[in-house]
């Protein structure tokens, strides 16, 4: 049967207070429309976890959803700083934030191993730096066959991950192209699974190319139809990423007033996601142009 | 003609990437140096970003390291753990590019922290994929202006490490890549010696050692034969200027 | 430059008397024009690496190439027995063939380790089962985190690789759709990658749709353009399996005069692939129909 | 009107499929009971096989696991480290068929050698995936004929665990799935004791007690009430024989 909800209903009945909630997406479909409605539905004492916090978690620890931090990288890509968080970090700051940090790479193999159901996932990596002896989870193991020492991180199974995609079928068969990050590893990972989707298809749009299909709907739990829903990220094929938006947030996030006012009038003071696209006076200046491929044959 | 430092910058990176090599790129000047060398002496450089996009050909000047344009026309895109395990653990990274806050006497660079970890009076974004660059690229390029503050004689954090970590040299630790074998600054160039420390190597035109000693905060030793770094050419500064960075978003100063 | 070259000097430079090999591709897209022009070349003391050895090694095995055999299942799929490997193997066959045998999933994890170049794989397998006692190669590593014992495998790293592929570049940027096996992982697993391709395509068309990249041109050494090289495997979109064949293949290999008599006819009595063509009589009863997906868009 | 054992066999195994389920399907009767369920009672089952094709609805019977039908109009085509990872290590596959040439008292399965390992004297396929399949998928069925040689006491080798391995259980090794909960003959169905060993637990139509002892290699134990079971229905003949094997390639016998 159909798994198709309103985002209200799916982030009420899938994210509860005290979460682990991984909200994927490389700076490529970043699902701002699901941390709007966590915001609005306040949810509390959340573990949030992504490898770039980027514009939505810092909206999100400003609006008091956040207990702790688990990332790799926390700016504004190529416009600045996250200032919610930094606010909760520094040493003249309010705080506290609890933070665990990693590399990229770390992040990428906790959800390697969350995906896999392994406890551990191994790397050549950390040596000479710093991380581990501020994040006790970074350790190593020993190779059985050359008996050199390896890094090793712990696998991250979230309570929920949100993924944004540009199609699904009702049954939440989701496909991605463009950058992939780590969704397909994040959803795999995860216990709940929360697709939302720039279109609605039909089950034969998957099925007529099935190398598309990132993630399977057997471990989908509720699929949301929410154009725009990444903006001002991006979703390729769709609409571009709103670079103003992002350099914008720095004046907004280092006033915690601005931030305030932010969050009431483009949050708090519209119900969903049509109303923030309205109050937003409407995104089409950020619609895609047309650059589509070739189809490929799948007879035999 | 007058340029900028940052253009200089541009070029001086540029020269550093032969045809054919593969680099992971970073935004900004790294991202301009790329393309100015995939421009005119490197048509075949490959650009990689962490965010997946290998042999990326931006149409535009890409604002992000996941910008759209990176994947357009791009040769292939991978999920991220690919990116790390098959392409820079894996040892296909030629160059990989770095820049920070603060950068050692060694090498090394701090993007996490200024202060104390705990209780930061400047929290930094942190590693990306720094951390794993540092330790896999065959070679890293470091682009950065200097100062004093962030040229420090030991960095707060080591985020990504240099040539010697608290004493220890990288090859005793077991780190497939060579490190930083330049470091690029608004003035000059500074290079490893033997041990590993980072010394004088070349200076821009019109700039004394001392104006260079003056922005960083150890004794700078000096190569004996200091090298002289040529100015931008005619075509550089128009490709720069006119084509790959038109709004000079990061040409400015 | 381009690296396109003919299959005999492809192999000619690439594989040498002594390396271990593979030629992967589960069912879908297995490069027997390679694998003949090896047996043509007479390669000697190989190990042969496969998941599934399918017909093209017990051929190789028949022509004396292999010294070695590193695999997880050894049958013809819904036809019957490699004989050629039996009597290699068995009590009162001629052998010998030295054995390192794993399961699929065991395979997958040597290969996806040297494709990561680390030196193992871990994964929770092999309990209760009789491989780690025939294969000392399969270990345990306890894990960091919650001191449990998982199983793991030796990394594989061939010295080449050859892939059959749809399409690719000249400088061998390569797409692939339908089974994809673990093509991917032994090509970056590799230290030498030779990619065959049915079709040589313009850069364009791989730039028109990269996600459908799966080997990056800069890991591969040579292009060979060899239509129906897959043959009687299939390729998606291209050309039907040769079921008959495969179950032809019982009667032969069981009998090794036929099996003599085969490799003389089919592959020392033709020069290259297209003379197998013709010596087949042609194969267009096998060319796949059509089944043309839809194109997404990559525009921003 | 009669029918064969195999479709028998085929029938009895599509009963133990729920709608809905996911099942790691092989090729020959698991494949047409898994189709058999999918055109009757589970049409929402989601076939997947090691191949990777998930979701299959192949328009032809498919002669291999890896066959092009498999993929054409499949839901989703993914690697097979993501088939071994992300699907069976993960928990997320709910049947997996199992058979082989020697299947013992304790449902452990043998599909690598008859003989010693080393000098076997008849060396079989081995394992494929069918190792990781017993220690992960949540429940087994296994689908062979009754043979003594084929039933034995114990296997040459355990290619594939049971429910108790020299000597210990399952459990105690620490395998996720549940094991072999079924063992779907020409003549009977076997179900594994609280100890782990099979007993015989239902029979099919005009099938005596005897007639499985005789084809098995250990003292086999009923059942106190054993259970009749009911032959193919007049439409799952048809569907067997007009729809999903015609030629009946695996329905013969």
């Amino acid at each position: 049967m159909s798994k198709v909800t309103s985002m209200t209903s799916a982030i009420a009945s899938h994210v509860r207070d005290g979460d682990t909630l991984v909200i994927e997406g490389f700076t490529h479909l970043i699902c701002f429309a699901a941390g709007h409605e966590i915001i609005r539905q306040r949810k509390r004492d959340l573990t949030l976890c992504r490898l770039t916090p980027d514009l939505i978690y810092d909206q999100m620890i400003a609006a008091g959803c956040a207990k702790k931090l688990v990332f790799s990288w926390a700016g504004n890509p190529g416009a600045g700083s996250l200032h919610a968080f930094r606010r909760a970090v520094e040493q003249d700051g309010g705080g506290p934030l609890e933070l665990e940090e990693y590399s990229h790479f770390g992040m990428v193999g906790r959800l390697s191993a969350g995906a896999a159901r392994l406890p551990f996932w191994t790397m050549r990596n950390y040596m000479g730096t710093d991380l581990p002896a501020v994040n006790p989870l970074i350790r190593s193991v020993i190779c059985p066959y050359t008996g050199e020492a390896l890094a090793t991180v712990p696998a991250l199974n979230p309570d929920v991950t949100i993924v944004h995609a540009q199609r699904a079928d009702a049954d939440g068969n989701t496909q991605i192209w463009g950058l992939l990050g780590v969704q397909k590893e994040a959803a795999f990972a995860s216990r709940r699974v929360i697709v939302v989707v720039e279109e609605l298809v039909d089950q034969s749009v998957i099925r007529a190319d099935p190398n598309r299909t990132i993630i399977p709907g057997m471990i989908v739990d509720a699929v949301v139809v929410e154009p725009w829903g990444a903006h001002p990220s991006f979703a390729q094929g769709y609409y571009d990423r709103d670079n103003a938006f992002y350099v914008g947030w720095e004046a907004i996030s280092r006033d915690p007033a601005a931030l305030e006012r932010y969050l009431d009038e483009f949050v708090h003071g519209v119900g969903d996601r049509a109303g923030y696209v309205r109050k937003c006076g409407g995104l089409e200046r950020l619609r895609a142009s047309s650059r589509v491929c070739a189809g490929v044959n799948y007879g035999y | 003609m007058t340029y900028s430092p940052a253009e200089l910058m541009a070029c001086v990176a540029a020269r550093e990437l032969r045809d054919g090599e593969v680099v992971f790129v970073g935004i900004g000047l790294p991202n301009l140096a790329c393309n100015l060398a995939r421009a005119t002496h490197a048509p075949g450089l490959v650009l990689i970003y962490e965010s997946g996009a290998v042999g990326a050909v931006p149409e535009r000047l890409p604002v992000s390291i996941g910008d759209p344009s990176l994947v357009t026309g791009s040769l292939m895109v991978c999920g991220m753990a690919d990116v790390f395990q098959s392409f820079l653990q894996n040892g296909r990274i030629e160059v990989g590019f770095l820049g920070g806050a603060q950068i050692d006497r060694w090498g090394n660079i701090n993007t996490t922290v200024v202060g104390t970890y705990d209780r930061p009076t400047v929290r930094l974004p942190g590693s990306g994929g720094a951390a794993e660059i540092a330790v896999h690229a065959r070679r890293t390029l470091v682009v950065s202006r200097l100062s004093r503050r962030g040229f420090p004689e030991a960095v707060d954090f080591i985020t990504s490490p240099g040539h010697r970590m608290r004493g220890r040299p990288r090859r005793e630790l077991g780190m497939p890549g060579a490190g930083p074998v330049k470091v690029v600054t608004d003035k000059a160039i500074l290079e490893p010696d033997e041990s590993g420390e980072l010394v004088l190597s070349a200076l821009y035109p019109g700039v004394e050692p001392d104006d260079v000693r003056a922005g960083v905060g150890w004794r700078l030793r000096s190569r004996d034969n200091l090298a002289a770094v040529a100015p931008p050419s005619e075509r550089d500064r128009h490709l720069l200027r006119d084509g790959l960075d038109p709004q000079r978003l990061f040409l400015k100063a």
